[in-house]
């Protein structure tokens, strides 16, 4: 009976989480997706104290109310710029909480299991450490705890390949030596070395793809201790999250148009400048430097504007203020755009995210698909701390680095108007010739601080 | 069929149908919310949570406990940080003006 | 928990994946391919085949060797002419001009 | 082994009925995909063979063999316009396949099967006898053997649902008496009764809606039959098959307009003519009955030609004459689009699948959506046996009995050629302003023969 429940409480919550991601197809009913999903983990949780092995519950009382401080804590004082960092622990804690869990299975069990559970448990401590370091490897690229240059060594792909086959062995003699203690936790072993070793020499921009790629990882580790435990509903979420973590990763890589094996073995994204393939640099452009108050009058004169948001513009913050900025423009009767690009910022949905932030209605906010052929017809385009994501080298040279990734087409608008704080290039360290065009004002300075001062000027 | 053959096939069909699923479902995600997304996954991931709870709770061993609770305590940061965070942000996705700021 | 109960869940588990799984697969389907859709999965259906299979072979009683024959034959009708004819519709479906009549 | 081999051939199944389904998202690589869920059928019935149950293989042989030459032929000779007929005589093929399996199982098992098993088989054998003979009426009601109007009687709705709820009461008896096989045999005599008095109230024109839905209640006792006999290939498929019949039902009454209650109880579809609520008939309206010769000058005329295949096109098998016309006038520089509406015809899909067989390109073929705002800008519309779907009262007469059903903007149009036999209303039984409207030749005559007249005169 105790069974049957548990059992059902599972089903329903695997239906649950399954409606929680179904409703994230629209923001529209996505809040409520995600209060059902919660009430699922909640039902599933419920039903799992009820298993007949649990004989103590002061444990479990004290780590869920802990956890449920700590995750409370975090998840109210984040603030929505620092999301890659806090998804990049929460998926540490995952794999971790994963390892422990088969560690724990195998410890008590070892002897008894038979050898479909014996791979199951090898491959989810592997995958759980692994996903454990990796992800604070990440966390501390992302925060600036370890350099963000990619950290090479002559012979590093060689070594993380090895390192993966050796754990392949390891896992094969595992099945066939069962009570081999030492290869069980070779394997967990491996697995944080492997996390180590094969995040260090990807740069600190490309980690939001890494990310991605360990929340699959992840998923996989989950999916193993279902198979592990016989428990369907983690095999579900597991599956789910892997294709997930997956799928952006993928989209991330097409989008950035550069292939999963570049980011993961290219030491990509160093941060030094590498100007000299654009031909803006080689014509030695001018830069169309430009004050506060010329880029006023662009806007006052505007009917139409387009905000293209960039990652400068996490940086800065600047996004109440673009808000209020954009408000005043409004009042005078403008009509305002925003063009995110999918790889805006330094994650799926980045720039989204901090636009809803400061109260900008979704229904203002466009795709490439949907925005580009505006440019050419609007009166104004505001730049904001976007750099790669409106480079026409992409578009126009051959040679360049990001040749063919799909790019907005700001350089066809009648007036640009850029800010960012230097001539410095962006995540992939190309000359921007952008900034070279004759109707391109650059208004240099942190996006926060100039957007206030644009505001005034608006105002009055 | 022995009974672990059985459950491995059981337990294949299940990932193969959530796999393909999943893959139907997130590709319907816009862009728009792909942040939420991530964070909605990882609080779903937190269903580990109920693998760890009969660790800690059924004294297999001191260690089993042990690692029990940190696996409680880590999979209940994910699980409830993860929901909590996913509405926070979902909660900020308008589409008419006016609200304050949050 | 009964080994019969537990096979139920199992059953519950595929079924609910499967029915999700279809809204996803068959929402994607063009107003254009809707009859090679139901043609489609109506070969699909024969796949009731295999439980017919064991009845028509097994010897369990005469009845039963019967019943199955007839549910075979039944059942590979769908599977055979429903496979058959879905492609000769899809065959038919062309972009490029020419061809002959089929 | 043998089991392991059995289950892993259904696991492969299932993956490749998936796969084959989702393939039909575009017909580029549709056909692989119906290639690849025969494979599938295949691999499941090689597995199955090894089953060690089956002690000889004569009888299976022959039903293999003798199955194969019937739904070999059936495939081949089958003209494209028989499709309905096809696909509800394979449905009810399909219902007894599945509830002679149930009546099999019972017999010889049916004192030690489980409760969950015994409500499997009951559901099993109601449903699937329940679509065997719905399915016949519906497709005698399709070929005329019997009378296509609804054969209504007193109290037809009380009869049918307490032969519902009796199946229910039934069901739970036979869960608690397993043993008591009249129960059993008493839902399989039920669900033959059931199939034959729920669908004969139906008008045939509402055969297309009944046969999606009995396409569901096969899924639903295909599911069934995997439940009792533990075969998840079979769940698998039968929740595929019952989610598409459900959602192309749904589709339908919804393209229709009317509720799926309305076409289950309403009796609708009868054939007679109630033209009392149209606006054209109040005013007495001219109709402007043109020769094939004035037709002619219009096509000759026209730059682009939108046609509008409807119900007497499949009904005229005109789809080869009208390829023949269209190639004429492209010869001559125009410009053709189909424009297909969701429900033209009696089938999803149905106009589509004409044409298709007809050669015409279907990038050539266009939905509703993309299509409406194209009439008010063409030369010349010509509608071939299309009725209902280009009715304008659906936008204008809010007393129409297909009020509010989206149709084609064909009144919009420059020229309007229709070809049908008579003045005699379509599916709806409704008038139609479309034909008294100035711009509107009406052509009477077979569509086919008429059109070789119309391409006679185009080419000479
Ligand atoms: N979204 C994703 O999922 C993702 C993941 C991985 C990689 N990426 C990559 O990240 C890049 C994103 O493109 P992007 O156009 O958004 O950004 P970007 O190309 O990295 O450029 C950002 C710009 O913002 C400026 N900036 C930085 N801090 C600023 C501040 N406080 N005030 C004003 N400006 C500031 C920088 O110029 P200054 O230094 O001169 O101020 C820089 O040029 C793409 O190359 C993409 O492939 C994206
Ligand atoms: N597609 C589906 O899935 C589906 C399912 C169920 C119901 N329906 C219903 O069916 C209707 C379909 O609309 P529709 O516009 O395609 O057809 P329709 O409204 O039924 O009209 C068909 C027209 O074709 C003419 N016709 C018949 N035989 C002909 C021939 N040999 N030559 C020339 N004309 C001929 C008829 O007029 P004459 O008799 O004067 O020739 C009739 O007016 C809709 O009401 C829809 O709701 C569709």
């Amino acid at each position: 009976m105790r069974d049957a429940i548990l059992h059902i409480s599972y089903l329903i919550a695997s239906v649950c989480f399954i409606l929680a991601l179904q409703a994230l197809s629209s923001p529209k009913h996505a809040r409520r997706g995600n209060l059902l999903g919660a009430i699922g983990m909640l039902v599933a949780v419920v039903g799992t104290l009820l298993h007949h092995d649990i004989i103590s519950y002061e444990w479990i009382a004290i780590g869920l109310i802990l956890g449920s401080l700590i995750g409370g804590a975090m998840s109210i004082w984040i603030p929505m710029t620092k999301m890659p960092e806090r998804i990049a622990l929460s998926h540490a804690f995952g794999g971790l909480a994963a390892a422990l869990v088969g560690v724990s299975e195998y410890s008590h069990r070892g002897a008894e299991l038979g050898t479909v559970t014996i791979v199951a448990l090898g491959l989810e401590v592997f995958l759980g450490f692994l996903t454990f370091t990796g992800s604070l490897m990440a966390f501390g690229k992302l925060q600036g705890f370890i350099t963000g240059a990619p950290i090479t060594y002559k012979g590093q792909n060689a070594t993380n390949i090895t390192m993966f086959l050796s754990a392949l062995v390891l896992l094969i003699a595992f099945a066939f030596h069962p009570t081999a203690a030492i290869l069980f936790y070779g394997m967990g072993t491996l697995g944080l070395a492997v996390g180590v070793l094969a995040v260090l020499p990807i740069g600190g921009a490309d980690m939001p793809v890494v990310i991605s790629l360990l929340n699959s990882y992840a998923g996989l580790a989950s999916a193993a201790t279902g198979f592990a435990l016989h428990n369907y509903v983690l095999i579900i979420a597991g599956a789910l999250d892997g294709t997930s973590g997956f799928l952006l990763s993928m989209k991330m890589s097409k989008a950035m148009n550069r292939s999963f094996a570049n980011i993961l073995f290219g030491a990509f994204g160093t941060g030094d400048a590498s100007p000299t393939d654009s031909a803006a640099a080689a014509a030695g452009a001018r830069y169309n430097l430009a004050t506060v108050d010329d880029a006023v009058g662009v806007l006052d004169a505007a009917q139409t504007l387009i905000v293209v948001p960039g990652y400068g513009m996490a940086v800065s913050q600047a996004q109440h203020a673009l808000r209020d900025l954009t408000s005043a423009l409004e009042a005078k009767g403008a009509k305002i755009q925003y063009a995110v690009h999918p790889v805006a910022g330094r994650m799926p949905g980045h720039m989204n995210v901090l636009l809803a932030e400061a109260n900008i209605p979704y229904d203002q906010i466009f795709d490439l698909d949907e925005i580009n052929d505006e440019f050419s017809r609007t009166d104004a385009v505001l730049v904001v701390g976007a750099n790669d994501v409106v480079n026409p080298a992409a578009k126009t040279n051959p040679g360049s680095a990001i040749y063919g990734m799909p790019v907005f087409n700001v350089d066809q608008a009648r007036a640009i108007i850029v800010l960012k704080r230097s001539m410095n290039p962006g995540f992939s360290g190309l000359e921007n010739d952008l900034f070279g065009l004759p109707n391109t004002m650059m208004v240099l300075g942190d996006a926060k601080a100039t957007i206030k001062e644009l505001t005034a000027g608006v105002r009055g | 069929m022995s009974s672990e053959l059985h459950e491995l096939l059981f337990g294949l069909y299940i990932f193969v149908l959530a796999g393909f699923l999943g893959h139907h479902v997130i590709s319907k995600v816009p862009p728009l919310l792909h942040t939420p997304l991530m964070a909605g996954t990882n609080a779903i991931a937190g269903i580990s949570l109920v693998g760890s709870l009969v660790s800690a709770g059924a004294h297999y061993s001191k260690l089993s406990t042990i690692l029990g609770f940190v696996a409680v305590t880590c999979a209940t940061i994910n699980a409830v940080g993860g929901f909590l965070i996913t509405d926070r942000m979902l909660r900020m996705f308008k589409t008419k003006r006016g609200g304050t700021k949050s």
